[in-house]
């Protein structure tokens, strides 16, 4: 792994704060009933979040899975426009259809937002293939987790992908645990990265609660698949600090395991990092902290304020309008 | 015989305790049933008390799972599979229709399957496109299963007691919105799944529905009733095979009829349900039959819009009005 | 305009062949449809043209595939997937519904996926229970989705051609008993597919059929004239959305209606139909209207069994007779 | 490879033969339309009929394909009752519902006949698992071909055997194609001994044209698992003389291909070995040779004669009959 610059570092810092922040107002939020239904956070999770997301370019493509703020919003989504759509307005990213499990962004190629598990793989070979007929030299950037993996789907698509070498990135993110099932009671062979291996697909195991490894390891991945290789497959191991969802009273783990991850924090970890290599003020730290305040404080009201979509247009976005 | 009050959730989880303790064949497989507590809480504590053999967390793995349970089935055991929700059900779809309902078949009548499987179904928690389906119509199309849908506490425990003693596959819907729903719970055992119920009496119209809605045509069928409207209140409990005789001899005397129905309103049940009392009933319809349905729109998340798209109170009552008025 | 005698397998592969001469981003996938020619030899010869980038061979991974089909279509493709048979399709009907049916909806109106998804339904070979499913009515109930039946060789061209034109997904079903008839092609190119066609006129019955039943429905119409029956046959063509008018306007002037169709009876398309005519000709009708549909059995391989459980002219006949004698 | 005694080797010359010939009628009754549907011949794969069901004792379980032919007749289905199944008679083993692709037989733990690729494999898998609960020292065995491995049940089915050690035989028939389908064309990583072994499943690549490997194999592995060590996997070499199905003109395979396999045929293989170790004499044929003509002709004699299922009882079999 190669010492990032500063800057590399400063956007990593940045990128996490903004999801780490965001996503604590989203609880509140959700405390406060303003956003309802499912939620996912990533808490914990954001350096796969700052690090893979930041390997792509503009036209490249990404799909992800119901916890998918962070992926979002280093894809660079208005945060506006994802606070409202966990608010279900009108101004929301999905016209409040589609809610914190459901973000898109047609123009920023985010194609979800998918709530079944492994579901989004397959639109992303997709992608990949009309990219690749299309003679377009872009990667695909597939998202989901250790669950998934034991998906049918996961399968056919690793094999798919690879046998028409088509340009996906698969990028697990390991946190150890499908709900409530933990990673030995989900695999026979818990190393994700053999797996992979075995559909002859180049395949990288990297610490997913470091964000400049995340980083670099991702931008060589991309870089390997633009060079043509195929698909190429990251595990990324991380934790989420927080349950499942806002419904899991999360049983199933143990408080020194969670408490032996959250020392692992990515957060503080680059913090510290940083401040080590005179890269980081205290004044830095505070501005950065203040800029995102703001942007939520912002976001937020924007969404309070956004109108919600009217009834009679229930039935709009079934069908494509037609002019 | 005493009573004790209790919830859907609750009493399923009694029912499958019962069932457990009683014979040792059945027992519970699934994502997340045990030590999460399955993702709907219902089988909270019975992993303590049975073990991870018999409370036996899946890995995602819909098909092999529902699959592993039609085996486990022919080879003598008696599973309960859970899937978290219909919508996920669709990945085990093919091991459903292709295997648990055709083997009897195929096989000449050598191969029985008898296998439960659970599966929450139903919209109204803002959970968006890929969680709030209605499907149990599709099920109730496949011959070979049958497909019940307790719409009470009593039921919750009884239908489950005789699906596990049913000698084919039996899916079993369970409406999110029920889990919660508190009621009398005596201690007899299973109960038939032969016969839909009257759970209101009424002269002027029948309403016809099934899990999730029978709240919903209760409510609306109170309201009716203060408009001096009497409406009977059929719940289905088993959506195939259908209980023909309960739902005409009620139209019979009410020669009027709506059905209630979460599933998109196109192909639903309903409308299975609508062409059947018309086909055996015409002559002693006074109206057509009408539908109140969910909207032909996936779920959207947002509330006002995934409201508008449901079966609601205010629909039964105006569907009626529009017959009887 | 010059007119050439086809078959329904070669109207279709001129539809692919000329889509994929005129529009460079359609292209065909699916088992076999390269090297082997497609299991029903619909696109043989269109690899040597083509070449394997553009006639796709895939490995047996439906649900990768199909969604792989969804993913092209965002990005601009205009892909033709072929799933062998609608049995198969139940391994890809998550990526249909979760994905294909519901993407626009959940995106609010971002993500379009023009994706025609073609394949074979239907019995009458002997092919026994895993491999005669007709399924037509459960893709008709999905929301997003338009659902199309070509009964003729013209429409098996036109409407190919339309479908690809479609922003939106298109799931279109062709009866195996199909591929072998022959018809006049002239060389129109697409269709219209948002209207249902009168394939003989009548007056005192509305036979109601699609697909693969039309030639059955036709038979009958020919026996019942005959016996002084007039009666008259609609195709429905697009299964999703229904065209009401057609069909009402029919029924408006027969009073009668009989729906053909081989799913099994219980929740099958024709319940929906006998439900929407009820719900809208009500006062129109002289007599319920009746369905001819599959028995609700796994379909046997035995040929008397087989035969027995699909829908027969003499069904049809019956069915007039009991209503119109 | 340790050789066989004459005992085994004649065990399994006969069998294969006995599903030879039989096939063999069968194209010709098909010819002459007593059998329909769809129908899938195991002509040049009977080494592993023969060698696979050979080391299972009656109360372990089978699973099988539509091409199964040879198993059900190598697992002891009567002859009879498979010939009066393809002409779909109420004699036949599964009373006309199943014809070629759905045989079954209960007793001897035959459960079909499965025509949707990779659909027994789940279904194996609870059998081994019931038979597990019950404390059953059962092997069930898996068969299916090159082409299901590609589905994602297969990759689900895998996983869950060997996370839960359960007593599967999974036996992969690789005979290179799926249908018209290649197997490079199938699989990223056509090494399918590999693929399973990444499930941490012990797996064994064989020989499947040469029946005593087949069968020393297939020994060796149900001995495994009966030892405990959960699922095991054979990948069986082997090719398919004739065309998928009856329908298929056979277009995407090479002439010389199909030449250079034919001369590796497993019956005359066996025979000419049997016969170098005077294990088999031109009499000891031709006296097989005739049993098994006349086993075949009193099946089709039978079969003629039997009746059909009379079309009232259509919808019997549906539900089970109650008492
Ligand atoms: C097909 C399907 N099955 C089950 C679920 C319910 N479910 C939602 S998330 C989840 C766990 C997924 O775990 P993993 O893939 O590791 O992702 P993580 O939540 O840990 O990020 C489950 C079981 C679902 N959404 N889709
Ligand atoms: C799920 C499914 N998809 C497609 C088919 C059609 N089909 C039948 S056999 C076959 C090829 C299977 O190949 P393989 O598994 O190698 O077995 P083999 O026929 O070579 O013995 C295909 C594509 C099917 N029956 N089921
Ligand atoms: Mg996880
Ligand atoms: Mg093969």
């Amino acid at each position: 792994m190669t010492t990032a610059d500063a800057k590399t570092r400063l956007e990593l810092l940045t990128t996490m704060l903004r999801v780490r922040r965001f996503e604590e107002r989203c609880v509140e939020l959700y405390s406060a009933e303003k956003i309802r239904g499912f939620m996912h956070l990533c808490i914990g999770e954001e350096a796969v979040s700052a690090g893979v997301l930041r390997a792509l370019g503009p036209l490249d493509a990404v799909v992800s899975t119901y916890r998918e703020h962070g992926h979002a919003l280093a894809r660079g989504l208005p945060m506006a426009a994802v606070m409202a759509e966990m608010f279900g307005r009108a101004t929301g990213a999905s016209h409040g259809r589609g809610g914190s499990m459901h973000l898109f962004d047609g123009e920023r190629r985010f194609y979800g937002g998918n709530a079944i598990v492994a579901g989004g793989l397959p639109v992303a070979v997709g992608l990949a293939l009309a990219d690749r007929m299309r003679d377009r030299p872009t990667v695909t950037a597939c998202l989901f987790g250790d669950g998934a993996v034991a998906e049918g789907e996961f399968h056919e698509c690793m094999n798919l992908a690879a046998l028409w070498r088509l340009p996906v990135l698969f990028c697990c993110e390991n946190n150890r645990y499908a709900m409530g099932t933990a990673l030995e009671r989900e695999h026979a062979v818990t190393d994700l990265a053999l797996r992979a291996s075995s559909y002859g697909m180049r395949s990288w195991a990297v610490d997913g609660m470091d964000a400049e490894a995340v980083a670099d390891v991702a931008a060589r991945a991309v870089d390997t698949i633009r060079g043509g290789s195929g698909p190429c497959f990251l595990e990324l191991s991380t934790y989420r600090f927080r349950a499942h969802s806002m419904y899991d009273s999360d049983r199933y783990r143990d408080k020194a395991e969670i408490g032996a991850w959250k020392r692992r924090d990515p957060i503080p970890a680059l913090t510290e990092l940083m401040r080590a290599a005179d890269q980081l003020t205290d004044e830095d730290l505070a501005g950065i902290e203040a800029t995102i305040g703001e942007e939520i404080d912002t976001a937020v009201a924007a969404a309070e304020q956004a109108p919600v979509e009217p009834v009679a247009d229930l039935t709009r976005f079934v069908y494509s309008e037609r002019t | 015989m005493t009573t004790v009050r209790t919830t859907y959730r609750e009493a399923l989880r009694e029912a499958m305790r019962s069932a457990m303790r009683e014979d040792e064949r059945v027992f519970l497989m699934g994502e997340d049933v045990g030590r999460y507590g399955g993702c709907y809480a219902v089988s909270l504590g019975l992993l303590e008390e049975f073990g991870p053999d018999r409370i036996r967390d899946t890995p995602l793995s819909e098909s092999a799972f529902v699959g592993a349970g039609i085996g486990a089935a022919i080879a003598g055991m008696r599973p309960i599979v859970e899937i978290m929700t219909v919508n996920f059900s669709l990945l085990a779809l093919d091991q459903i229709l292709n295997n648990a309902a055709t083997l009897l078949h195929m096989s000449g009548g050598q191969i029985a399957v008898p296998l439960v499987i659970r599966m929450t179904t139903g919209a109204g928690r803002q959970l968006a496109a890929q969680h709030s389906h209605s499907l149990e119509g599709w099920y109730a199309h496949i011959p070979g299963l049958r497909v019940i849908s307790p719409a009470t506490v009593a039921d919750a425990r009884g239908m489950l007691a005789t699906a596990l003693a049913d000698p084919d596959p039996v899916i079993m819907f369970e409406h999110n919105s029920l889990y919660s729903v508190e009621g009398e719970l005596s201690d007899g055992g299973p109960v038939d799944i032969d016969t839909a119920a009257v759970r209101r009496p009424g002269t002027d119209v029948t309403l016809i529905s099934y899990g999730g809605t029978v709240a919903k045509a209760l409510d609306a069928a109170g309201e009716l009733a203060d408009a001096g409207i009497s409406a009977e209140v059929i719940d289905l409990r088993t959506l195939r095979p259908l209980d023909e005789r309960t739902l005409l001899e009620s139209v019979g005397r009410t020669h009027r009829a709506v059905v209630v129905d979460e599933g998109w309103r196109s192909g639903s049940l309903a409308a299975e349900i609508a062409a059947r009392i018309a086909e055996q009933a015409f002559y002693q319809l006074d109206a057509p039959v009408a539908r109140v349905c969910a909207a032909e729109v996936p779920v959207p998340y947002a509330a006002q819009l995934e409201q508008a798209a449901l079966p609601q109170v205010a629909d039964i009552v105006a569907a009626v009005r529009a017959m009887v008025g």
